[in-house]
C-alpha cells in the first residue's frame, strides 16, 4: 500500500489541545529571548490546569502562565523580565503560596535537562552542596562513587510530558533548524526538546524541504523529535528572536506595569490575550509600525 | 582628577584581577543591578588587561573573550547586537559548564540581595523560603560559581538590609562550609561604603579598607552583623590619574558599562551613597 | 605592556610534554583525523608504558602498539577500517604484551563526558549481561536512588595528556574546525576537555582577527590548550574531514608493512625513526606536491 | 538460473521488517561482503520500504541522518569527503546518536557479527578465551548500545558453524539468555545466506522461519553449530517480485553500489 509522508503542520489552536492539564511542559528559550509566547498564549486561552512548567532560565512565559493560573509547579533557576525588572505575577504567586516554586541552579536545570535527553536516569553534581537547592529532597538524593567514595547529589532527569520551542524554520516534516549565527545558548533548547515525551515547535518561516537539506548541518532537530509544527512569525514576541528581532522593551515595559496588581494584569490579558482568537489577532494589536521597529534585516549567511 | 564612585570600585577591582585567569560576567539585567553586576567587573577586566593582565579573559555569557575597547563594545545588550561583538568563541551552555565544573574559572563576579557574615549570597528571596517575604528571581548560575570558582567577588550595597547576620537563603556557598566544593569560596566584597575580605581564622568578614570620605562610624552603621575590625583600617587607593583616562576615553567613554548605558535603562550609584 | 602568550611550539617540545607511563588520549576515530604527525612524534622518542584512550581507534593505535610505547589501551575499535585488521594490535593483544579493555562507543563517550564535565564517574546500562563485565573496572553495580534500577559505575578518564588534530587556530591556542566537517568530530571536543595537557596539531596557524570573524567555529577555547603545532597534512595518512582524502595508497603500504614484525620494524626505521623532522616524512610521502593530489576543499569559506 | 541474486532476496525480505515512521540504523561499515550484510543490504531493505509501506521510516548512517536513498542522491564513493555531502536532513553529533539510542528512539537496528548464539548473543570482540584467544577482532563499537537500547535487532551472517555456535566467546550484545534491566527489545531477525530465523518467545531460543528457495532443511542443521529449533513445517523463503527486482535495479541501486559494495571500492557479491 503506498502511503503519503506526514505533515506536521498544524494550527497553534491545535497545538494548543495536545497539552492536557496536569501535563509537565518544558518550555526553552531563556530570560527575554526566544520563548515560545503564541504557544503560552494559546495555553493561557484554553485555560489548561495544573501545570508543572519546566525552564532553565524564563521571563514573561512563566510568568503570564502564573498570573493566568495555569501552573500547580515550576521550575527554573531564574523568572524575571531581565532589563526591565521583577516579574510580578510569579511574585505574587510564590509569596502567597499559590504555586509551588522549585529553584534549580542553571547547571543543575541542564543537567537535569542533558539526564532526560540522554536517557540517564539522573545527573550528578555537587552545586546544591551546602546550599538550599536541596530544600526539595524527592527531587535530589546523595550517592557515593563507588570509585573513590565521594558524595555527589544526583538530580532527577527531567522528563516532560510537552516540551515547546520557537525556532527560526522547519519544513512541514517537522526538521527544525536555527539560524547559524545565534544565540549559542540555544543549544540548551536541544536538550530541552529532546527531554520531553512530544515536542511543539513554532517557526517564524515555513521553508521547502530542499532548503533543509541543503543545510543540514542547521538541522538542530530532525523531524522525529518533532510532533508538531506551527507557523508563528514573529511567535516570541515580545522575547528577541536572534538576528531576526529584537526584545521589544516599549512593549515589556507595559506588560511589567499593568502587571504590577492582578487587575492590571487581568485587564491586560483581556485586551492582548482573551480577545485575539489567534496570534495573527495580537500582532495586529502590536501594530505593523512597533513590528517593523524591532525587525532586523541581518543577511544570515548560511 | 575628581572619580564617580563606579570608577573607584572599577579601579579598585582591577588590581585584584591575575594575569592568565578568566573571570566570568553575567549578561546582567538594567540598572544598578547592572552596574555592579556587570558595568563594574567589564571595565575592571579591560583596565586589568591594559595595565598588568594581558592574558586575563572574561566570558560574558556566551561571549567568550569578547574586545573590550570601547569601540567594540555594542550599543546595547540586546541579542543582535551581542551575537555581532567581536569576540574569539562563542560557547554552548554546555561548554560554559564544563568551563565551571572543570575548575578553569578564576573570579566569579558577583552581587546579591543579601550577603552574610561568612559570604553566603542570597538571590533567590528574603524571609523564610517557603513563605517569603520577597521572592526574588531564582539563584542562576551563582551556586555553580560559588561551588567552582576559585574565587569569587561580590559587589554589593553597603546597608543593614543587605549585609546581615545570616542570608535567608544560600544560592552562594560562603567560606564556613565549604566541605565537597572544588572552588575557593569568596575573596572579597566591594561596597559603597569599603571593601571587606575574609579572616581565614574566623571564616567571618572584615574590614580590608575605606574608600576616601567616608567613615568608620558610616560602615558599622550600616553593616548588619558585627564586622571583624583590624586595629588599623586604610583609605582605599584612590584612583590615579592614568587609571581614568583610559576609562574615559578608551574603556568607557560612553557610559555604556559604568552608567548602564547599554542597558537602555540608565542609572548611577552615586545617589545611594 | 606584557605581550599575551603564544602556545605555538615545535613538534618535539611539544611531544616532548608527554611522560612515560602517562595516560594519552586521542582524537579522530576509525582513520579519520588522527592527530598521526604527534602520534610519530610520540614514536620516534620512544615513550614507553603509555596507556591509552579514544573512542574509536585506528592507524593511531596500531602505529603505537607496533612501536612498542604501549601498555594498556581502551577502546570500542582497533582497525584500519577498509584496509582490514589492525595487525600490530593483533599481534600483541593476543600475546597479552599489551592490556586492552573493551568498552562500548557510548560508555567511553560517558567516561570521557564525565571528566570533561569534572564528575569522577558516571553510570550506564549498557556493560550489563555483556562481557564487558568481565573487566575489574565494570564489576561496581549502584543503584538508581529514584528508582532502585541497577547501573554499572564507570570511573571517569582522566588522561595526562591529549592528542587532537583541528584545522586551524591561532596562535593564543583558539581552535577551529570548519562548520562543513563530520559532526563525529565533536567527541575530540570531549576528549580535549576530559585531559589535563592538550596538544593540538593544526593544518594551519592564522592571525587573530580570522578567528573573531568566525567565532562560532571555535570548538576548543584557548583555556583548553597547552601547545599549538602547525602541521599541514598532519592527519596523513588519515583523512581530514572536507580538507583531505585518506591516502589509499599509503594505506596500503602501511597494511602490507604490519603483517609481520620484522616488516613494521622496518616501516618504522623508515617513516617514523628516519625522520627527525616533520619536513622528512612530508619528503618520504613525495612532498606537498604530491600530497596536494589528496586535497579537496581549502581551508577558507565556500 | 533463479534471476535474483542472495543480496536481492535478503533486501526484499529485510524490508519487511522496517515499520514506518521509525528510525533504522545502520553503520558506515567496512568493504567487501561484510559491507553488504552490514551496510548495502540494509539500506537497500530501508529503500525499498520507503518506496513501499514506510515512508517515514528514517536510515541513520552513522552520523548522516535521514539521507535521500535513490541512486540519483547517493555518492558513488563513502569517503568522508562524499558522506558530508550526501543529501541529508541533519548531520548530528555523536553525542546526539548515543542519546537517540538511550532514550529507546531507535527502531531496527541492522547488525553483523563474527559469532551468533542460539539466544542471539552477538560476538564482534574476540575468538577464544580471554586466555586462550585465538583471533582479536576490532571491538563492540556501538553494538552494545543497540543491543541494550534498539526496540528490535536483524543480524545477517554467513551461515556455517562457526558463524552460529553454541555460545558466542564474547557478548559484544547481550541476546534474550538474560535481559534483566535493558530496555530495547534483542535480536529478531537471523538472515543467512540459507535461511531466516526468528527466536521463539517462550524459551528465547533460535529458531527456522524459512528456507531460501533450492536450500534443503537438512543443509540448515548440517551447518548450524548449535541445536536450532525447526517447526513442523517450514516455508520458503518468499523470493522478490518482478516489481520489487525493477525498483531495486532501476530506481534504488542500478549501479550495485549498494548491493555489490560498489560505493566501498571494494566491490563483492554476496554469493560464494
Amino acid at each position: 500500500m503506498k502511503m503519503e509522508r506526514i505533515n506536521k503542520l498544524i494550527t497553534l489552536k491545535q497545538a494548543g489541545e495536545m497539552i492536557s492539564d496536569g501535563d509537565k511542559v518544558a518550555i526553552a528559550g531563556s530570560l527575554i529571548r526566544r520563548h515560545p509566547m503564541a504557544l503560552v498564549h494559546e495555553i493561557v486561552r484554553q485555560k489548561k490546569k495544573n501545570l508543572t512548567i519546566l525552564g532553565w532560565n524564563n521571563g514573561i512565559d512563566f510568568d503570564m502562565l502564573i498570573g493566568a493560573e495555569c501552573v500547580k509547579e515550576a521550575h527554573s533557576s531564574y523568572v524575571g523580565l531581565s532589563n526591565v525588572g521583577l516579574a510580578p505575577n510569579f511574585r505574587r504567586a510564590v509569596q502567597e503560596g499559590k504555586v509551588r516554586f522549585v529553584d534549580h541552579s542553571e547547571t543543575c536545570a541542564i543537567d537535569k535537562f542533558r539526564a532526560g535527553a540522554t536517557g540517564a536516569p539522573y545527573a550528578l553534581s555537587k552545586t546544591p552542596l551546602h546550599n538550599d537547592l536541596q530544600k526539595n529532597p524527592e527531587y535530589q538524593k546523595e550517592v557515593t562513587d563507588p570509585f573513590t567514595g565521594e558524595k555527589w547529589i544526583a538530580l532527577e532527569a527531567f522528563r516532560p510530558n510537552i516540551a515547546i520551542m520557537h525556532a527560526h524554520r522547519a519544513d512541514i516534516y517537522g526538521n527544525v533548524q536555527l539560524d547559524p549565527q545565534r544565540m549559542m545558548d540555544n543549544e540548551t533548547d536541544i536538550l530541552i526538546c529532546k527531554s520531553a515525551d512530544k515536542v511543539i515547535v513554532t517557526v517564524e518561516e515555513i521553508v521547502e524541504e530542499e532548503e533543509i537539506i541543503r543545510t543540514p548541518a542547521q538541522t538542530v532537530l530532525s523531524k522525529f523529535f518533532v510532533d508538531a509544527v506551527v507557523l508563528a512569525p514573529y511567535g516570541a514576541h515580545p522575547n528577541s528572536c536572534d538576528l531576526r528581532y529584537d526584545f521589544d522593551i516599549q512593549h515589556s515595559r507595559l506588560y511589567r506595569d499593568m502587571s504590577l496588581s492582578q487587575e492590571g494584569f487581568i485587564e491586560y490579558m483581556d485586551k492582548y490575550v482573551y480577545s485575539s482568537s489567534n496570534w495573527e489577532e495580537y500582532l495586529e494589536k502590536i501594530g505593523k509600525d512597533r513590528l517593523d521597529a524591532i525587525t532586523r534585516t541581518d543577511i544570515i549567511r548560511r | 582628577m575628581k572619580y564617580t564612585l563606579e570608577e573607584l570600585l572599577a579601579v579598585e577591582i582591577s588590581r585584584h584581577i591575575k594575569d592568565g585567569e578568566m573571570g566570568f560576567v553575567g549578561v546582567g539585567t538594567g540598572g544598578e543591578a547592572f552596574i555592579r553586576a556587570v558595568g563594574i567587573p567589564a571595565v575592571a577586566s579591560r583596565l586589568a588587561q591594559l595595565c598588568h593582565a594581558p592574558n586575563y579573559t572574561i566570558m560574558f555569557g556566551p561571549i567568550l573573550d569578547p574586545v573590550l575597547d570601547a569601540e567594540s563594545i555594542p550599543e546595547t545588550n540586546f541579542e543582535p547586537d551581542l551575537i555581532r561583538w567581536p569576540c574569539r568563541s562563542q560557547i554552548t551552555v554546555e561548554e560554559a559548564l564544563c568551563i565551571f565544573k572543570r575548575g578553569k574559572m578564576g573570579i566569579g563576579f558577583a552581587s546579591g540581595a543579601q550577603i552574610d557574615a561568612y559570604g553566603n549570597m542570597n538571590i533567590v528571596c528574603v524571609g523564610e523560603y517557603k513563605n517569603p517575604k520577597v521572592r526574588l528571581p531564582g539563584p542562576l548560575a551563582q551556586p555553580d560559581h560559588a561551588a567552582h570558582a576559585k574565587r569569587v567577588f561580590a559587589i554589593q550595597k553597603h546597608d543593614c538590609r543587605t549585609l546581615v547576620e545570616k542570608v535567608d537563603y544560600i544560592s552562594a556557598t560562603g567560606n564556613q562550609n565549604r566541605e565537597g566544593l572544588a572552588g575557593g569560596g569568596i575573596a572579597f566584597v566591594f561596597t559603597d561604603l569599603a571593601v571587606m575580605d575574609f579572616n581565614p581564622d574566623t571564616d567571618r568578614m572584615r574590614l580590608r579598607s575605606i574608600h576616601p570620605g567616608k567613615t568608620l562610624k558610616q560602615i558599622i552603621e550600616n553593616t548588619g552583623f558585627e564586622l571583624e575590625i583590624p586595629e588599623k583600617v586604610p583609605f582605599t587607593q584612590p584612583s590615579d590619574d592614568r587609571d581614568l583616562e583610559l576609562i574615559r576615553t578608551r574603556i568607557d567613554p560612553s557610559k555604556k558599562w559604568l552608567n548602564a548605558e547599554i542597558t537602555k535603562e540608565p542609572a548611577t550609584l552615586e545617589k545611594n551613597v | 605592556m606584557i605581550q599575551r602568550t603564544s602556545k605555538v611550539k615545535k613538534l618535539k617540545d611539544a611531544i616532548s610534554m608527554i611522560a612515560d607511563g602517562d595516560k594519552v588520549a586521542i582524537g579522530g576515530s576509525l582513520i579519520r583525523r588522527a592527530p598521526m604527525a604527534l602520534v610519530r612524534e610520540i614514536a620516534r622518542q620512544r615513550k614507553r608504558e603509555l596507556t591509552l584512550y579514544s573512542w574509536s581507534a585506528g592507524m593511531d593505535y596500531d602505529l603505537l602498539i607496533g612501536a612498542g610505547c604501549v601498555k594498556e589501551a581502551w577502546s570500542s575499535y582497533c582497525g584500519l577500517f577498509q584496509f582490514g585488521m589492525a595487525m600490530n594490535f593483533r599481534r600483541k593483544v593476543e600475546s597479552e604484551e599489551v592490556r586492552f579493555v573493551d568498552l562500548s562507543e557510548s560508555c567511553a563517550k560517558d567516561k570521557f563526558r564525565a571528566a570533561a564535565f569534572g564528575q569522577t564517574f558516571c553510570v550506564s546500562k549498557v556493560p550489563l549481561h555483556t562481557s564487558m563485565m568481565e573487566n575489574p573496572e565494570f564489576q561496581s553495580i549502584i543503584e538508581c536512588p529514584f528508582t532502585g534500577e541497577k547501573y554499572v559505575a564507570m570511573e571517569a578518564y582522566h588522561p595526562d595528556v591529549a592528542i587532537i588534530h583541528a584545522h586551524r587556530a591561532d596562535q593564543y591556542g583558539n581552535v577551529q574546525w570548519k562548520p562543513i566537517r563530520m559532526m563525529d568530530n565533536e567527541c575530540d571536543i570531549l576528549i580535549a576537555k576530559s585531559a589535563k595537557k592538550v596538544i593540538v596539531s593544526v593544518e594551519k596557524i592564522v592571525d587573530e582577527s580570522v578567528i573573531i570573524n568566525n567565532p562560532t567555529w571555535t570548538m576548543l577555547p584557548k583555556m583548553y590548550i597547552n601547545a599549538v603545532v602547525e602541521l599541514p597534512y598532519g592527519a596523513h595518512p588519515n583523512s581530514c574531514d572536507t580538507l583531505y582524502d585518506f591516502d589509499l595508497e599509503h594505506g596500503r603500504l602501511y597494511r602490507e608493512y604490519s603483517q609481520t614484525p620484522e616488516k613494521f620494524k622496518k616501516y618504522l626505521e623508515k617513516y617514523v625513526y628516519g625522520c627527525p623532522e616533520y619536513e622528512d616524512y612530508l619528503n618520504l610521502c613525495g612532498g606537498i606536491e604530491t600530497l596536494s593530489k589528496i586535497s579537496r576543499d581549502t581551508l577558507e569559506v565556500e | 538460473m533463479q534471476g535474483y541474486t542472495l543480496a536481492e532476496l535478503l533486501a526484499v525480505e529485510a524490508s519487511k521488517y522496517v515499520k514506518d515512521d521509525e528510525m533504522n540504523f545502520v553503520g558506515i561499515g567496512t568493504g567487501g561482503q561484510a559491507w553488504i550484510m552490514a551496510v548495502g543490504m540494509p539500506t537497500v531493505a530501508v529503500c525499498l520500504a520507503q518506496h513501499d509501506h514506510a515512508p517515514n521510516a528514517t536510515l541513520m548512517i552513522g552520523p548522516v541522518l535521514d539521507p535521500l536513498l535513490d541512486d540519483i542522491y547517493v555518492p558513488d564513493a563513502n569517503w568522508e569527503y562524499d558522506l558530508i555531502h550526501w543529501p541529508c536532513r541533519c548531520q548530528i553529533p555523536l553525542e546526539d546518536a548515543l542519546g537517540i539510542f538511550r532514550q529507546g528512539r531507535l527502531g531496527l537496528s541492522f547488525a553483523s557479527a563474527a559469532q551468533v548464539d542460539k539466544y542471539g548473543n552477538f560476538n564482534i570482540a574476540r575468538i577464544g578465551t580471554k586466555e586462550n584467544m585465538k583471533v582479536r577482532l576490532p571491538g563492540c563499537l556501538a553494538q552494545t548500545d543497540h543491543g541494550a537500547y534498539a526496540n528490535r535487532i536483524c543480524v545477517t551472517v554467513r551461515h556455517n558453524r562457526r558463524t552460529l555456535v553454541e555460545h558466542v566467546d564474547f557478548i559484544s550484545s547481550a541476546g534474550h539468555e538474560n535481559r534483566e534491566g535493558l530496555p530495547g527489545g534483542g535480536p529478531v531477525l537471523v538472515l543467512t545466506d540459507k535461511a531466516v530465523m526468528d527466536f521463539e518467545p517462550s524459551t528465547g531460543l533460535m529458531r527456522l522461519k524459512s528456507v531460501h528457495p533450492g536450500v534443503k532443511v537438512e543443509d540448515v542443521i548440517e551447518n548450524t553449530g548449535f541445536s536450532l529449533i525447526i517447526p513442523s513445517s517450514v516455508p520458503e523463503t518468499s523470493p522478490p517480485t518482478k516489481e520489487e527486482l525493477q525498483l531495486i535495479r532501476e530506481v534504488i541501486d542500478p549501479k550495485r553500489k549498494f548491493l555489490e559494495a560498489r560505493i566501498t571500492q571494494e566491490a563483492a557479491v554476496l554469493e560464494e
